[in-house]
């Protein structure tokens, strides 16, 4: 009995150009208590098929082709008022972004008890019990109170447990997740990974995860299929899968994923995915593929892999996963004269007005509380830490962007720097170049890449529109892009091209000092690969100390020489990275290594679950 | 977005298409008028005092028996000037101050803001009130007027517009890399709200010429003999019940031209992506 | 409830369904054309004329022929210089608060037009009353500084009303006359109630009650005149047309001294030369401009004249358009490329700004190029009017000798045009002091020749006065509002 | 919530300090004064002059005068009017009565008809009711307001004979009488409130629809009547409560016009004529009147907004 089949199901735009569909042929089988996971990159059509599977489609799209059945219903053709009912009993979702799906004017406790009450389960004197049952279930503390609140007044990670409760309050047969913990802290991402799996073992509930994380997927699901450019790739058990992915691309995307325990930079993908509307012409990936021969003109069709699961694709490799080896010691550190000496540095946000000092309100807490660290020349160093530990502030407070409560901030050369740009002088401003965490808002959307980068060359070296013109193409050769992109706008670059080019104009002020605001976190993880090596070859060649914020343990690790870990505020411990990795002394930084082995554990991946 | 990509999108929508033909005719009409009306606008007839419409006199004749075609055809030229004036000097300094608050935050955000908010509580044609009483009535002499009570709403827009970008990341990459204030509005913020602004210009345009033709018609505005549609209207309001087209063709032309720039801007927004939502008439 | 409770209810009720007695209510708006500041003080500045008129007598009143006829007085008689009048009063009139009328009364009532703390304007017109001497009850003797033949025709002003001895600091507040109708309750910006006068001493009127609504806008009392909440109102010529033909009113028009004009300073350059100033003039065909204005008999044409068509002091000049002299005029002042004129003007007064457009479109062709300028409404009396070198005025209808008198005497305080001819003023004189109305008819003519000819006011015609009422009222006349006597008004349904 | 509450509060007192200001330094700005205004042609005597300056107080320097005036303000005494010499109080009080019955007239039926056509509207975005309807409140909106009153008077005044033209009641009439008078301006006025609040409501209601909320409701098999009323209703509107009162508020001036065309005895025609008598004190009230309208027009929306928006309530502070 199959509960979900989707047979040649065709997504496409509903106006524009007739190009590639957003989603194209997919067909996809699941019986009762089977659990699937999607993997792919952003814009490859998995959220889009994904909510396809309960017979929602975006507006601007349009069902072109295929059918969904599920339970036996076509939900795509079916009657509103059947979708309806097939909605909550028989499937159910689990947003992405748990803090937009709640509907901010009502409270928990309603929101839950209407998924309820639509559907007529329950009596309504019994509905507030199960409320809080549902509540207890996703490990919510204190239930009760939790269900009088608002949306608003939770925590993210308690906002995805109360859209878990959501999901499960009419035992759904088919469980739906979108990017169930992507937004989350690491430590929260790995309990709501928890509570999932348990949830699922507990009411047998079949299961399709949607994440671009292969190692959310990994814990999971039993079977992963690869989307790519709105094809299913790939459609393999987990293990099997992870030890020898057979698609080319899926072998690059298994390799560009960091790893804790290698420290070594990861592979990246040559490329870009075909722009969305594209034609498709034979194989999407040949123009990146490391294998591509003369029948990839032609759209491949699926093949068995002697492994388990099949493939897309007219040369499948089946050997196993090969990966970059393993760095060990403490090679690579450079240790010269410090650049960037901090000492004792000091952040609170706010400050107690006039009124709350006369009535006695203590100042805010420190969030940075006498951070010290010294930045020898030409060295990268990770400042890793969760979200709040403090490192983004260190990092702006550095900038001179965010006043700073207390310490000395020194750049061998300049003396001590002033607490803001304003106060600083020109050789110092130009010394020290910062670039921030999303490329999207970075970069001026009015602006051409000529433009962007002539600022700071303009700024201070004064540059004339010839030497702007020269050496805004040597730039983007620097950061591997094609001297044509001068012209273009932010708007006509990808996610990983617009970071290369912020990382051009910081690098175009010649700056002594490059300070990174988790450059890679809003990146897929094959372009994050390209980046980072980027970054670490800019500063090499450049003889350019990096100061480098991460939430990610493993990235921090691959790329830098040595790490700080940041818990609460303070610096928790700091050392070589790859000692900091093998060797933790801090119980924190052991826990962060924990968090980043479990989420990225396919290294070693056992053998399949029974299914 | 380019210019002509822009128009693209504009004569897509039915009501951009109605909207830019009729700035367009009224853009065009205001250019040719003089040359192409039949009659003399100021030429007073004794005996053709209130005439129906006819073949002589398409619109009628006024108490002056003057011909209304002519004057109907001529009487916006006035106005349309003294608003393009006006809104150009409205933007200016409305943008301005606009964009330096919102650039400024903290103090200087919250004093400069108060007293905007303070003048824009009184209404607009009170302030006009008193200030023609105190510059004298003449069209030319509403121009300050006019750019003043109406940038008010502009110091708004433009904030708000500002808003959204000043805490971005790039304009904050500015900072960081020393940019003076000045550079920093005008090379990142304005690029960025110059769509709204220019959408927004077109409807200070457009209310400014209703505040003239208010103004007018009230007896503040242009002078007569000038033809001019809120002079019509207020020189025929008393007997429209007798000779209802001296109100009528003025009234015609003034509304289809507002509503014409209305349209159209409504139409380049909605092309533009830019939110007009809050767009409130008078400041 | 009680039985007598419910009966009593039952009256009630009976009471308030019952029809309206049929008292007779005339319904009339006033103006506010002193923005609520009216004052039933009849002397003040501000008095509150539409009211003032049906509660308070004068000592004379026009006949229809608009002579001087008894009103309080009954007779009055002058010495041979025309300096000492005698005048005779009405027995048996009583105020309405029951106190009797006689000499006391009236020598207060004209000597309080002297008293400074007044302001009166009336003061610029008979301030020229030296004394008044109380001969007995009825009867009270009147000297004047400087002889007036015409003394009667100025006691016709209609500010000119009797008033009890002594009631001047309260009489604004609670005003007591003896006119026809006595004041019920008082707000100029709200409602006004007037009742009859039971003692009135010509006979109760025939109306029980006169209510006057506050309605500020001429447009919004046109509205409330079609609407039949008003009965009567003055109309401008092009709402004629909405009450022509039409059963439910009746329409008056009547000769009156009204006059738009345009002033040229005499004093100032270019109107300082007499051949500026006279070309401007005939450069005008005025009966066309009266056409544009007010219609073809809308009024009576004229030549600078501000004296009212039917004054017996009227005179009746010829002053045909004439642009070929106009221009020639202009040639000889030293202007052979014509002139500019920047005429000040402003919608003070429906039709004022009209009338400077249309002097801009007749005088066009002789070379003359008017610019108009629009003054704010408000301040147009203090910032414009006497100061700019052109500019539109407007004048109420006055007694021959007082207009001249007025505007054009040198050193006059009002003398807008600034216009001094010792010629002039020499007629004046002699004319005051002529007791034989023939004698003096010559002169005053000589004197409006002689404005006609080098004078700096242009005055192209006097217009009508236009009124409708509502079918129902009857008694009032063709004439101008002082000559209607209100208690002989009377409504028939 | 508290502090909130006293934050609010003290920016609209400030801000009423600062609009005080702002008039009187307006109006000083005028030429002449009230005395010129007051006597009209006879201020061309020197004597009458003076003693009207006198009387009024106008000798005595500008600080001063702003000075004694703001200090009998703080006892609620708005001074008297130098052109009707009447306590303000008085002039200005039934007048602001007649003006709150046509705004309000205007708001209560206007607000509740707009946010349901905008609601329409955002629910059923480019459907033909939409596009009809939001063209014809573009429409209404652009219309000038004196364009708008002296049709509806051609058409339903004189044509069709259905209402009068203008308003004849005056100042003091009993609030039914003016109520009655209403109809014409209250729609003048009401065109364009409707107009706008449509438009905003609309636009919030679109984007509401759209948000993800919305599609979890779908996505829980909750009903679409259900959908429309418990999601999208409350969501749109709540944050729109503060744009409707901000926008009634700036409305507001509207009545200026909208009341001397209809001759309706309110402040705004008041105003008009405080403005030509040059009726300083008069002006000042006024226009601190307006202020006050503003303010508490503004004040109340956010307060109730604060109310009724969980978001805003349990915010700090």
């Amino acid at each position: 009995m199959r509960l979900l089949s989707v047979a040649g199901l065709t997504i496409a735009r509903a106006a524009g150009p007739v190009g590639r569909p957003v989603v194209v042929d997919a067909g996809v089988v699941l019986g009762p208590a089977q659990t699937l996971g999607i993997a792919g990159e952003s814009g490859c059509g998995k959220s889009t098929l994904l909510l396809a599977l309960m017979g929602i489609v975006k507006p601007g799209l349009r069902v072109a082709a295929g059918q969904v059945w599920l339970d036996g219903t076509d939900i795509l053709s079916a009657p509103a008022e059947d979708q309806r009912r097939l909605r909550g009993p028989v499937v159910a979702l689990v947003p992405q972004s748990a803090a937009l799906s709640l509907t901010p004017t009502m409270r928990i406790g309603a929101q839950l008890a209407e998924a309820l009450a639509v559907h007529g389960r329950l009596a309504p004197a019994a509905r507030p019990a199960r409320v809080q049952d549902l509540l207890a279930r996703v490990r919510l503390p204190d239930p009760a109170r939790i269900g009088h609140r608002y949306p608003h007044e939770l925590s993210g990670g308690q906002m995805q447990r109360v859209a878990i409760a959501m999901a499960l309050a009419c035992k759904p047969r088919l469980l739906l997740l979108d990017e169930p913990t992507s937004g989350l802290d690491a430590s929260t991402q790995s309990g709501i990974l928890d509570l999932l799996d348990t949830l699922r073992r507990e009411t047998g509930m079949a299961m399709v995860c949607v994440s671009h994380d292969i190692g959310v997927l990994a814990r999971l699901t039993a079977r992963i299929a690869v989307m790519y450019a709105g094809r299913i790739v790939e459609d393999r058990p987990v293990g099997a899968f992870l030890r020898h992915p057979a698609h080319p691309y899926a072998r690059a995307l298994l390799a560009s994923v960091p790893r804790i325990a290698a420290l070594v930079l990861p592979l990246s993908i040559p490329g870009r995915p075909p722009a969305p509307g594209s034609v498709e012409q034979g194989c999407a990936f040949v123009p990146r593929c490391v294998r591509s021969g003369a029948d990839c003109v032609t759209v491949p069709a699926f093949r068995d892999v002697a492994s388990g699961g099949r493939v897309a694709c007219h040369a499948p490799d089946e050997g196993p996963l090969i990966l970059p080896a393993a760095r060990t010691g403490a090679t690579g550190a450079v240790r010269g004269d410090g650049v960037l000496i901090v000492r004792d540095l000091m952040v609170r946000y706010g400050k107690a007005g006039p009124l709350a000092r006369l009535v006695g309100r203590p100042a805010p807490p420190a969030v940075v509380d006498g951070v010290s660290f010294t930045l020898a020349k030409g060295e990268i160093l990770g400042l890793v830490g969760e979200s709040g530990s403090g490192k983004s502030t260190i990092l702006r407070a550095v900038a001179g962007l965010w006043p700073r409560s207390a310490g000395v901030v020194t750049l061998a050369g300049s003396g001590e720097l002033a607490a803001q740009t304003v106060q600083r002088d020109r050789r110092a401003l130009q010394r020290v170049q910062i670039v921030f965490q999303n490329p999207d808002a970075s970069l001026n959307p009015r602006q051409s890449v000529r433009e962007i980068l002539a600022q700071p060359l303009r700024l201070y070296f004064n540059a004339t529109p010839a030497e702007v013109e020269r050496q805004g193409r040597d730039l983007l050769a620097d950061v591997r892009l094609d001297p044509s992109y001068l012209e273009r706008r932010p708007g006509q670059l990808s996610g990983g091209e617009r970071q290369r080019v912020a990382l051009a104009r910081a690098f175009a002020a010649r700056p002594d000092v490059i300070l990174c605001d988790e450059v890679t976190s809003a990146l897929d993880v094959s372009v994050q690969a390209s980046v980072l090596s980027l970054i670490r070859a800019l500063c090499r060649t450049r003889g350019t100390a990096c100061l480098f914020v991460a939430h990610d343990l493993a990235v921090v690790a691959a790329l830098c020489d040595r790490v700080a870990v940041l818990h609460m505020g303070r610096i928790a411990e700091e050392g070589p990275a790859t000692l900091i990795c093998t060797a933790p002394r801090h119980a924190y930084t052991r826990s962060l290594i924990e968090i980043a082995q479990r989420n990225a554990a396919f290294g070693e991946y056992p053998e399949p679950l029974p299914s | 977005m380019t210019a002509s990509s822009t128009l693209r999108a504009v004569l897509k929508q039915p009501s951009g298409v109605v909207g830019v033909a009729l700035v367009v005719a009224h853009v065009t009409m205001a250019l040719v008028a003089p040359m192409i009306v039949p009659h003399n606008p100021t030429l007073q007839s004794a005996g053709a005092i209130l005439q129906a419409p006819s073949w002589t006199h398409p619109f009628g004749t006024d108490r002056l028996g003057r011909d209304l075609l002519s004057r109907a055809l001529l009487g916006g030229r006035e106005a349309m000037l003294i608003a393009t004036l006006s809104t150009v000097a409205a933007m200016l300094w409305g943008a301005m101050l606009g964009l330096f608050v919102a650039l400024q935050g903290g103090r200087t955000d919250a004093y400069v803001m108060r007293i905007v908010d303070a003048m824009v509580s009184i209404p607009w044609v009170l302030m006009v009130m008193i200030f023609v009483a105190a510059l004298g009535v003449g069209a030319r002499a509403l121009i300050p007027v006019l750019s003043f009570s109406y940038g008010l709403s502009v110091v708004y827009i433009a904030r708000a517009a500002a808003l959204d970008f000043v805490a971005r990341d790039f304009v904050l990459a500015a900072q960081a890399r020393g940019e003076r204030r000045v550079t920093i509005l005008w090379r990142e913020i304005l690029p960025n709200v110059r769509d709204t602004l220019a959408v927004q210009g077109a409807m200070q345009w457009s209310w400014i010429l209703l505040g003239i033709s208010s103004l007018s018609f009230l007896g503040l505005g242009v002078a007569p003999p000038a033809p001019d549609w809120g002079l019509m209207i207020a020189d025929g309001r008393g007997i429209m019940q007798a000779a209802p087209w001296t109100v009528l063709w003025p009234m015609a032309m003034l509304s289809s031209l507002i509503v014409g720039v209305n349209l159209a801007a409504d139409a380049i927004a909605k092309a533009l992506g830019v939110d007009r939502t809050f767009g409130v008439a008078a400041p | 409830m009680t039985f007598a409770q419910q009966l009593m209810t039952l009256a009630a009720l009976a009471l308030l369904a019952a029809p309206a007695q049929a008292e007779k209510v005339l319904n009339r708006a006033n103006d506010l054309s002193f923005g609520g500041a009216e004052s039933l003080d009849p002397l003040s500045p501000n008095r509150f004329y539409e009211v003032n008129d049906m509660i308070y007598s004068r000592l004379v009143r026009q006949n229809d022929a608009g002579e001087p006829s008894p009103e309080l007085a009954t007779s009055w008689t002058s010495n041979a210089g025309a300096t000492e009048w005698t005048v005779t009063l009405q027995p048996g009139v009583t105020f309405h608060d029951g106190s009797t009328f006689d000499a006391a009364d009236v020598a207060y009532s004209l000597r309080r037009i002297e008293d400074p703390t007044l302001e009166s304007p009336v003061s610029s017109v008979l301030g020229i009353i030296g004394r008044v001497e109380v001969k007995d009850d009825l009867t009270v003797k009147i000297v004047l500084e400087t002889p007036h033949a015409g003394l009667p025709l100025l006691l016709l002003d209609y500010r000119v009303r009797m008033i009890p001895e002594g009631s001047g600091p309260t009489i604004g507040q609670t005003p007591i006359g003896t006119g026809p109708f006595r004041v019920e309750s008082y707000d100029p910006e709200g409602t006004t109630t007037l009742v009859a006068f039971d003692g009135y001493w010509e006979g109760r009127p025939l109306i029980d009650r006169v209510q006057f609504t506050a309605i500020p806008d001429s447009e919004a009392r046109n509205q409330a005149m079609l609407s039949r909440q008003i009965d009567l109102n003055s109309v401008t010529r092009d709402q004629l047309a909405l009450f022509k033909d039409n059963p439910a009113f009746q329409l008056q028009s009547f000769p009156a001294g009204g006059w738009f004009g345009i002033v040229f300073r005499t004093d100032t350059a270019p109107y300082d030369s007499a051949k500026v100033r006279r070309a401007l003039r005939i450069a005008v065909n005025r009966q066309d401009m009266m056409t544009l204005m007010v219609g073809a008999d809308g009024g009576t044409v004229g030549c600078d004249t501000p004296v009212r068509a039917d004054d017996p002091y009227r005179a009746d000049l010829d002053c045909p358009q004439d642009v070929d002299a106009a221009r020639a005029l202009l040639a000889e002042a030293g202007f052979p490329d014509g002139i500019d004129v920047e005429l000040t003007t402003s919608d003070l007064e429906p039709g004022m700004v009209r009338f400077a457009e249309v002097f801009q479109a007749q005088v066009a062709p002789a070379g003359i190029r008017v610019a108009i300028k629009l003054a704010p409404s408000d301040g147009y009396w203090d910032d414009v009017w006497m100061v700019a070198p052109a500019s539109v005025t407007s004048w109420g209808e006055r007694p021959a000798d007082q207009i001249l008198n007025e505007a054009w005497r040198s050193g006059a305080s009002w003398n807008e045009s600034a216009y001094a001819n010792p010629a002039f003023d020499a007629l004046l004189d002699q004319a005051r002091s002529t007791l034989d109305p023939v004698a003096a008819r010559v002169l005053y003519i000589q004197a409006q020749a002689l404005l006609l000819a080098e004078g700096g006011t242009f005055i192209p015609y006097q217009e009508d006065g236009r009124r409708v009422l509502s079918a129902r009222v009857r008694g009032i006349k063709p004439l101008g509002e002082d000559y209607i006597r209100w208690h002989l008004v009377d409504l028939v349904e | 919530m508290p502090r909130k509450i006293a934050g609010r509060l003290a920016a609209a007192w400030i801000t009423l300090v600062v609009i005080a200001v702002v008039v009187f330094v307006g109006v000083e700005l005028m030429p002449g004064d009230a005395c010129t205004a007051h006597l009209g042609r006879d201020a061309a005597r020197a004597e009458m002059l003076t003693a009207c300056r006198d009387r009024m107080g106008l000798d005595r320097p500008p600080v001063e005068r702003f000075a004694l005036w703001a200090a009998d303000l703080a006892h609620g005494d708005l001074g008297v009017s130098m052109k009707r010499e009447r306590p303000i109080l008085g002039i200005v009080g039934p007048r602001a009565r007649n003006t709150l019955i046509l705004a309000g007239a205007a708001a209560l039926a206007g607000v509740p008809l707009a946010i349901l056509l905008g609601f329409l509207c955002g629910l059923r975005r480019e459907g033909p009711f939409d596009i009809v309807t939001s063209t014809v409140a573009l429409v209404a909106m652009t219309m000038p307001e004196f364009v708008v009153a002296s049709l509806l008077i051609l058409i339903f005044a004189i044509w069709l004979g259905w209402s009068t033209g203008v308003v004849t009641a005056a100042y003091d009439a009993p609030a039914l009488t003016l109520l009655l008078a209403t109809p014409l301006p209250a729609i003048t006025l009401a065109l364009v409130y409707i107009a706008h609040i449509l438009r905003m409501v609309r636009s919030s209601v679109i984007d509401t629809v759209g948000a993800d909320f919305v599609l979890m409701a779908r996505m829980k098999g909750v009903p679409e009547r259900r959908i429309v009323l418990r999601h999208i209703l409350p969501n749109a509107i709540l944050p729109s409560i503060s744009l409707i009162g901000l926008t009634l508020a700036w409305l507001l001036s509207g009545v200026v016009i909208v009341e001397s065309v209809f001759n309706y005895p309110g402040i705004g025609r008041l105003a008009v004529n405080a403005v030509a008598d040059r009726d300083l004190p008069l002006i000042q009230a006024i226009a601190l009147l307006f202020g006050l309208f503003y303010v508490l027009t503004t004040l109340v929306s956010d307060l109730v907004a604060m109310a009724l928006n969980p978001r805003l309530r349990s915010l700090r502070g």
